[in-house]
């Protein structure tokens, strides 16, 4: 119970400053490396690469430090508490990785190297302030912040015409779902008079205590305040209707930056709505789960039933991101403890599991820039056995089979989900992630089992043009084992391990992090 | 661990020692595996004939080696009865058998399976002792299907033939559906009494309504018919003639093929007690002994022509045992199992002399050529015709004489016009083969069989003139009926004698049936008074019947096998191919044809993306206001 | 020593996996230390399992060998391992069946040697976890894993449209589990919603109270998984194409165990934790089976592929077991046990005799064989051996099963069970004939004369499972007699429901025993 | 005098925006639509707060303006790449991803 005057009386300041600490490092750290732009010498090596790395460091120094703690700054409009370490650790990671991946696939493409690493950490400081923002002013600020630096990032790629596409396609449609989302957020002030989450979350309470939340204006304003937010948001979460950037934006964006959005930009998401629909859920305002339930329904299923006929992996990851965003979101329609803990938990173990794999797009596509068509993986198994056995063991935990964390977070949301009876709902999700293990599994018979005969769906589905990112070298495509020789520094390496040993954690000692999880739920509501 | 325990296992376990032995090792003894399988058989033989003593000078008794299956509350073990029943079995099958095994070993010798055929038919002599001990219905049935495998292996034991490993598996498979049969019967007889012990068993029979013990008994002799070669189910036995001619002298005369008889009398208890299922196995028994003289009449396969005939004899066993003169029915078994297995080493040393021919027509004036094999088949043939004073008659009239002083007139009408046919067609075969002018094809050099061949037939031969005398007419005055009858005394006696004409009449009757029959055969064949082939003109459409076996393996063929091979096909290419594996193919195919459709909507251009989020949003509040 | 007995399930689990990290560290050039090394481990494994039959007390129900470690203390899923008279045999069963299906793949597999035996240990890892795993969640864990490993196995050393059959095998499968996933998640929920306590384990799962109407919905859930891991009659289209595209070993593991964890699942879930819907819904399961029974049956009459034919006999035999398990007289229970294990020896044989012809002659086509009899004396004789065995020829141990189920149903379904047992015939008719045309008769096709005999460590392969027909067969008194306990047990848990109570004890034969 | 009034005005004036955006196929005419739909929001906070008699209103106005600013540098600088590459800036020319 937050109580607004005793914050005004006090030296704000310094608790403003503890409270955005991490945050703050990487900043400076981002800075530091824009400024190396300046000098020539520096800029060409990888010291960005390196600072950058370190900076991550740094930050998770400082929340391990603060971690325990619930510090509020700028008159309760950033809040850091467990619940923000949770997720801090989590984007950090995403970050971590998304740097990690970057080193060599950049180089191959004339771009300054230092604004590149700095966008990055910019993007991760600022999902940092979304997750910790309390106040739609806020929250409305970092998600911008945290959209511009994606649309740059992503349209990154001077002088090619799919990294450009992918960016207008992305800076449009963003800016037009964010305009939703303020939009929201005014109808949210007018029906609260509030701006801060926590006050409209008493406000709520105490109208709703005198029944009549779902009365007159304040029901209608709230009713279009919430779903227009939700709207903003789910833009960001790629939920079905508001999901059609993703596919196009992931696959012009360079990967690793790709990697960024499908994992850092969507757990920011997630945490923020998850953070304001605690708030209401409760007094279940107009319902307000059918939509969501809706919502979770139809983003899996179109998102496996596009996967299913994709060629392009960054595409079809794209599309299973969506599905993946449908399963996490039951994790919040089942609600309560079980079932926000297991959503952070899902959300923990996605992170590893989408940026494992693509690490490894990210690994072939740098040995060939032309190796985005599935086709071209037949046969790496056996060329790569290493990276082609981590690469399986990523698509079966995103497909859900046991022993990895995609099969613990499932089984943790959808119990959650069974748990406040919403049966139907699982029920559709288990049928969803039957079918959806197809395509994940045609993945992995193109790697291991290379030969010409047909699968039960022809692999020869209408588009069959070559989506490399570099210019289209079509000739390339003839050669059978589709991936030319290289070795994967150990940048890459490394991410892939750090996946693989989380992943499999996750997924045999899930104990640790479901504690971790629970305490950040614990202090969600002790803001 | 007494001697009686010691003695009643150590029967079967020879047997079963050689199985293994020249399964295993036969390429090792080579020859001597022959000599050593035929002195293990003999060494049961004469443990048996000690037991024989024993049981006969004392009583019955159950010895039990190892509990077998104990689940729950089905609990059977391995254990033997030995009563006068089992231990007459006991000497005939070891006896006989142990004079085949002799036989093999010159019949066999240079056959290059001969181990194999030892081990397989010491395996069988094995499985049919066990099947005579056993004293449970489990225990019977395991041997039971054992006796069948054993014949299903020996029939087709020169598998490169594909006629020899089809009538295999006709033998095989035709059991099988008998012993379906047999074996809903012992499940009906367990939940019933509960238990599968024949003493409980017959103790609790008069307790259970009599429609159950028909049907039970109905469906025991279900597995008799299939195992005895009875009118639906014969068909495998003139097939298995495939096999070597020893093998068709012990398996499919002597011993197996009675085995289904020989269940009927240890079971005497239930079907005496329901008269209609009796009732049914004389019906049966009738009919089939008439059928099978009739078709042997026109065939020209001299094994053919015994095959039937050995049909023909179970039929009479069957009347005897369905109305209820049990004795009977078990001493013309024993009497027909060495005439008949005579008849049958008498055929195969015909053979071995002929390089393997069978056709009659190809025979005539072997009488010359090998007196002894001539002088065995005219015995066999005399007391298959039930010409006196060999075993034949005696046995064969016990039957007939019961038959008639019971009151069942058709039958022994019946029973007598086969009796004419028997001496007919048995003569013709001897007429033909060993008299008259020659067709043998000149080339090949006709020779006596050497005589660890010719010595087993001269014995049964001598046997087949003793044994009759064991049961001296009025038959139950006679040696053989007070020794086995006292196994009978508790069979619940549903056909009384009604009338008690003297046993010479009927026996006169009979006799001169046999000798007409002979007297024809010797007019058509000798004398030539006739010429066969008017006769087959006159009788064209029955001559054909009988030639063509009344085609029952071409019903069958249409009215069961084809109807069913269709009918499979139609389950995997429509059911399975078509329907199921469609449906889940379709289900695939159905999600990639979605897939395609649905990734319409991201057509790529930035127009409808923005159309379709502003569809969502406005979908959502409009969703908020119709609430 | 005592501590390798008392923690001998978990040895058990992870000496595989250890094997494998072993077999890690070995070049994949050197084959032979590879295949050798492989095989010996799983030599030692099978041995360490007949510990496990030694230890074993046989007088009880209880289970033995308990293991008990906190795994997720929040849903009270735990590391619980113990095992019972059924699952003792089918881990024995297990280990026998890898160690075998290993030697037997010594020349068959050619290339990827390494990946293959590493596959296989995990494989045989997750089977006995799921065998011995008393918690839900564990059991779920190891149950659907194995599914990779197998794709793994069929997909890349199979023949013909080995891609397609692997792929339909993991889709169907694991759609089968997922919503069987879905029912074990409802009954945990379940027990939470009445005790307050999330708990996995399932002895107390068992004790969960579930409305009639529910409890039929939750079994159809769970009969979907377990009813296509069997495979049941409608659901059985993944087998045929599975075994017979997967390699020999493949073959061997997967009639031999995948499919027994159906049953199992029936037997150790399904059942007891749905006893009334089990009890309403018996006589349907039953038709189904015995439906099974005669398809199977009469399909593989018309089959032309040997390995297809032996698929189609385990449709006919799982009908059997089906209908054993859920006529539950004790007696007929007590048969499907035993019939679980002979189904796994012999149709593992067979696959094992299949996969040597198609060694020898590159074909499985039944058309193509003939006469090999000649070439190949003992192959002959050791095929018949097993061909009569899976007919439930007296002697060997598919009779004594088979015997068994029938006589132990035949009291409650007594129409059903005539029809099953018509299925006999039909299997001497499909097997005699398929070994007449392929063994007997004269050599019609000329590339049989180079036809040779089994070596010696093929015949090391089979002996075993030959000595356990013949041994099974003869003797079954020390399998019967661990059973036993275990399945009155587990019927009177069914029992434990109220009004059927004195139903079941009269059929379990307990009242009038 | 109620809020609603504004709140409808600034609601309008948002529709307006969006349809700008959805039938407009020029670049820079959408981003004009964008920013028009930014600043009914604008329009509705300051209502708001002034109804409310609260200042954070204003103060979200104020970022508000920033924000769009920036987004209209992102806007421009992304327009002009687009149409270095493809020599206009008419969005239908952006189709190359798809599917």
């Amino acid at each position: 119970m937050l109580n607004i005057s005793h914050i005004y009386n006090m030296n704000f300041l310094e608790k403003g400053m503890l409270s955005i600490m991490p945050e703050a490092v990487i900043i400076v750290f981002a800075f530091i490396v824009l400024f190396l732009t300046f000098f020539e010498r520096l800029s060409k090596s990888n010291n960005p690469y390196y600072l950058s790395l370190i900076s991550i460091g740094f930050s998770m120094l400082y929340i391990l430090m603060l971690s325990g703690r619930t510090i509020d700054g700028f008159y309760g409009s950033i809040v850091f508490n467990e619940f923000s370490v949770f997720l801090f650790i989590g984007i950090l990671f995403a970050g971590f990785l998304t740097i990690l991946m970057s080193n060599n696939y950049i180089n191959n493409f004339e771009v300054p190297l230092p604004e590149y690493y700095s966008l990055i950490l910019f993007g991760v400081s600022s999902m940092m302030l979304l997750v910790s923002s309390n106040n739609l002013i806020m929250v409305f600020l970092s998600i911008e912040f945290m959209s511009i630096t994606a649309y740059i990032l992503t349209g990154y790629l001077k002088g090619n015409t799919r990294s450009t596409e992918a960016a207008l396609k992305y800076f449009v449609l963003g800016t037009f779902a964010s305009a939703f989302l303020i939009f929201g957020s005014v109808f949210i002030y007018a029906a609260t008079g509030h701006l801060n989450l926590y006050n409209i979350h008493y406000f709520i309470t105490s109208v709703a205590n005198k029944g009549l939340i779902n009365f007159g204006t304040i029901k209608i304003y709230l009713a279009i305040g919430l779903i227009l937010f939700l709207v903003g948001l789910a833009f960001k979460m790629s939920l079905f209707p508001f999901h059609a950037w993703t596919p196009d934006a992931y696959d012009g964006a360079p990967t690793p930056i790709t990697n960024f959005m499908a994992t850092g930009i969507k757990i920011a998401a997630f945490a923020i709505f998850l953070r304001i629909y605690s708030l209401i859920y409760n007094f279940n305002i107009m319902d307000f789960n059918n939509i969501l339930w809706l919502l979770a329904i139809l983003s899996m299923t179109f998102g496996n039933i596009a996967a299913i006929m994709s060629s392009n992996i960054k595409r079809l990851l794209a599309y299973s991101s969506i599905a993946q965003a449908g399963y996490i979101l039951i994790g919040i329609i089942g609600g309560g403890y079980y079932g926000y803990s297991g959503t952070l938990f899902y959300l923990f173990a996605y992170i590893f599991m989408t940026a494992g794999a693509f690490a490894i797009v990210v690994a072939f596509e740098n040995f060939d820039l032309m190796s985005l068509d599935i086709k071209k993986y037949s046969g790496i198994g056996y060329k790569y056995p290493f990276v082609a056995a981590a690469m399986a063991f990523f698509l079966l935990s995103l497909a859900g089979i046991p022993v990895t964390s995609g099969f613990m977070g499932k089984f943790y949301v959808f119990s959650a989900a069974i748990k406040s009876r919403y049966d139907l709902l699982v029920l559709i999700a288990l049928i969803n992630s039957a079918f959806a293990a197809f395509y994940y599994i045609k993945i992995i018979v193109q790697m291991y089992m290379p030969d010409k005969e047909e699968l039960i769906i022809s692999s020869s589905n209408g588009v069959q043009r070559d989506r490399g990112s570099g210019g289209a070298n079509l000739n390339k495509l003839n050669n059978d084992f589709g991936v030319v020789n290289g070795k994967i520094n150990e940048g890459l390496m490394i991410a892939i391990f750090i996946c693989l040993f989380f992943t499999l954690l996750m997924g045999i000692f899930p104990q640790i992090f479901i504690n971790f999880a629970h305490n950040s739920i614990n202090s969600l509501w002790s803001i | 661990m007494d001697a009686k325990f010691i003695i009643t296992w150590l029967i079967p376990l020879f047997p079963f020692a050689g199985w293994f032995l020249w399964g295993l090792f036969g390429k090792y003894f080579k020859g001597y595996s022959g000599y050593i399988a035929s002195a293990f058989v003999v060494i049961s033989f004469i443990l048996s004939s000690i037991l024989f003593f024993i049981v006969s000078y004392t009583h019955g008794f159950t010895t039990t080696l190892y509990p077998w299956i104990y689940a729950a509350t089905f609990k059977v073990g391995v254990s033997a009865d030995i009563d006068r029943l089992s231990v007459i079995m006991l000497v005939m099958v070891t006896g006989v058998s142990a004079l085949v095994h002799i036989y093999s070993i010159g019949y066999m010798q240079d056959d290059k399976g001969f181990a194999r055929y030892f081990s397989f038919l010491n395996l069988f002599v094995f499985s049919m002792i066990m099947l005579v001990i056993a004293n449970n219905l489990l225990l019977l049935y395991v041997f039971w299907e054992a006796v069948g495998f054993c014949s299903y292996i020996l029939i087709g034991f020169w598998y490169e033939k594909k006629s020899a490993s089809d009538a295999g598996k006709k033998a095989f498979i035709v059991n099988r559906v008998g012993d379906f049969g047999f074996a809903i019967g012992v499940f009906l007889l367990f939940i019933t009494t509960g238990t599968l012990n024949y003493e409980t068993i017959f103790k609790m029979i008069p307790s259970i309504p009599t429609i159950t013990v028909t049907i039970i008994a109905l469906l025991l002799f279900a597995g008799a018919v299939g195992k005895s070669a009875q009118f639906p189910l014969h068909v495998w036995l003139p097939d298995a003639m495939e096999g070597p001619t020893p093998v068709s002298a012990l398996i499919h005369a002597a011993t197996m093929v009675t085995a289904g008889v020989y269940m009927i009398a240890r079971f005497h208890v239930i079907f005496s007690y329901s008269q209609f299922a009796s009732e049914v196995v004389l019906t049966i028994g009738t009919f089939t002994a008439f059928f099978a003289a009739f078709i042997a009449l026109t065939q020209f396969d001299i094994k053919r022509i015994i095959a039937y005939s050995t049909i023909s004899q179970l039929g009479y066993m069957f009347m005897a045992v369905g109305i209820g003169s049990y004795t009977a029915g078990m001493f013309h078994l024993i009497s027909h199992a060495v005439f008949k297995g005579l008849l049958f080493l008498t055929a195969g040393s015909v053979m071995h002399g002929l390089a393997g021919e069978l056709d009659l027509r190809k025979m005539g004036g072997l009488y010359s050529k090998m007196k002894t094999t001539a002088i065995t088949f005219i015995v066999g043939g005399l007391a298959l015709s039930g010409i006196p004073p060999f075993s034949g008659f005696f046995s064969k009239d016990a039957i007939l004489a019961d038959v008639y002083n019971k009151g069942f007139y058709f039958s022994w009408v019946i029973g007598e016009i086969t009796a004419l046919m028997t001496a007919f067609y048995i003569f013709r075969v001897i007429f033909i083969a060993f008299f008259g002018e020659s067709n043998v094809d000149p080339k090949l050099h006709v020779h006596e069989s050497p005589k660890i061949m010719t010595v087993p037939m001269i014995i049964l031969a001598s046997l087949a003139l003793i044994i009759g005398f064991l049961g001296i007419p009025p038959f139950n005055t006679s040696v053989f009926y007070s020794f086995l009858h006292v196994d009978f005394k508790n069979a619940y006696n549903f056909a009384p004698f009604i009338n008690n004409t003297p046993w010479y009449i009927l026996s006169l009757i009979s006799v001169l049936a046999g000798l007409l029959g002979i007297f024809t055969a010797y007019l058509l064949y000798i004398k030539k008074a006739i010429n066969p082939e008017t006769i087959k003109n006159v009788f064209k459409p029955i001559y054909t019947l009988s030639y063509n076996k009344v085609y029952i393996d071409e019903i069958y063929n249409f009215i069961i096998v084809k109807p069913v091979l269709s009918f499979s096909n139609f389950l995997w290419k429509i059911i399975d191919v078509s329907i199921i594996d469609g449906a889940v193919n379709g289900v695939a195919s159905s999600f990639a044809f979605f897939s395609i459709k649905t990734k319409k909507i991201q057509n790529g251009m930035l127009m409808s993306y923005i159309l379709t989020l502003t569809i969502g949003v406005v979908a959502l509040l409009f969703y908020f206001f119709i609430r | 020593m005592d501590f390798f007995i008392k923690y001998l399930l978990s040895i058990l689990i992870f000496f595989p996996l250890a094997s494998v990290i072993l077999l890690l560290f070995i070049n994949k050039k050197n084959e032979g230390l590879l295949r050798n090394l492989a095989t010996i481990l799983s030599l030692i494994e099978f041995i360490f399992s007949v510990y496990l039959f030694i230890y074993f007390k046989p007088d009880t129900y209880k289970f033995q060998f308990v293991e008990k470690f906190n795994w997720i203390t929040t849903f009270g899923a735990s590391y619980f391992l113990g095992i019972d008279g059924v699952s003792l045999f089918l881990i024995l069963l297990t280990t026998l069946l890898t160690f075998v299906s290993l030697i037997s793949s010594y020349r068959y597999i050619k290339d990827h040697v390494k990946e293959f035996f590493i596959l296989m240990l995990i494989l045989e890892t997750f089977m006995i976890g799921t065998f011995a795993s008393l918690d839900v969640l564990l059991f779920y864990l190891f149950w659907e894993f194995m599914l990779i490993p197998m794709y793994f196995i069929i997909g890349m050393w199979g023949t013909g449209r080995r891609v397609y059959s692997a792929v339909k095998f993991v889709l169907y499968t694991l759609s089968g589990s997922l919503i069987m996933l879905f029912g074990l998640i409802y009954i945990f929920i379940l027990h939470y919603d009445q005790t307050g306590y999330f708990t996995f384990n399932i002895l107390r799962l068992y004790n969960t109270h579930i409305p009639l109407n529910l409890q039929i919905l939750l079994f159809i859930a769970l009969f979907l998984g377990f009813a296509i891991k069997i495979p049941v009659f409608p659901f059985h289209t993944w087998l045929p194409d599975a075994h017979t595209e997967a390699p020999t070993a493949g073959s061997v593991i997967l009639a031999g165990v995948l499919l027994k964890f159906g049953v199992y699942g029936f037997f150790r879930f399904a059942m007891p934790l749905l006893p009334e819907a089990t009890l309403i819904l018996a006589p349907i399961i039953i038709i189904i089976g015995v439906i099974g029974v005669l398809y199977g049956a009469l399909v593989s009459m018309v089959q032309k592929d040997l390995k297809r034919l032996v698929a189609f006999s385990s449709v006919s035999h799982m009908g059997f077991i089906m209908l054993g398990l859920f006529a539950m007289s004790a007696i007929s229970v007590d048969g499907s046990i035993l019939q679980l294990l002979n189904h796994g020896i012999t149709t593992g044989a067979l696959f094992l005799f299949v996969g040597m012809l198609y060694e020898r002659a590159h074909t499985r086509q039944i058309a193509d064989f003939g006469g090999i009899a000649k070439k190949a004396p003992i192959l002959t004789t050791l095929f018949m051996i097993s061909v009569l065995a899976s007919i439930g020829l007296p002697g060997l141990n598919g009779f004594i099963g088979e015997f068994l189920i029938l006589i132990g149903s035949f009291k409650h379904y007594m129409v059903l069970t005539i029809i099953a047992t018509s299925g006999i015939i039909f299997a001497a008719v499909y097997l005699l004939w398929m070994f007449q045309r392929v063994m007997f008769q004269d050599i019609t096709n000329p590339q049989m004369e180079s036809f040779y005999d089994m070596n010696l460590r093929e015949i090391i392969t089979v002996l075993p499972l030959i000595l356990l027909m013949f041994f099974i067969g003869f003797y079954p008194a020390p399998f019967l007699e661990r059973i036993d306990p275990t399945v009155l047990h587990f019927l009177s848990i069914i029992g434990h429901h109220g009004y059927i109570h004195n139903l079941i004890k009269l059929k379990t034969g307990l009242s009038n025993a | 005098m109620s809020i609603n009034a504004y709140l409808i005005v600034a609601g309008v004036i948002f529709c307006i925006g969006a349809f700008g955006v959805l039938i407009r196929k020029n670049l820079i005419i959408i981003f004009m639509s964008l920013e028009l739909m930014f600043n009914a929001a604008n329009l509705g906070l300051v209502a708001v707060s002034g109804y409310l008699n609260l200042i954070d209103g204003d103060i979200f106005v104020i970022f508000v303006m920033v924000v769009a600013a920036a987004e209209a540098a992102i806007a421009l600088g992304i327009a002009v790449a687009f149409y270095r590459e493809k020599g206009t800036v008419d969005i239908d020319k952006a189709n190359e991803l798809k599917l």
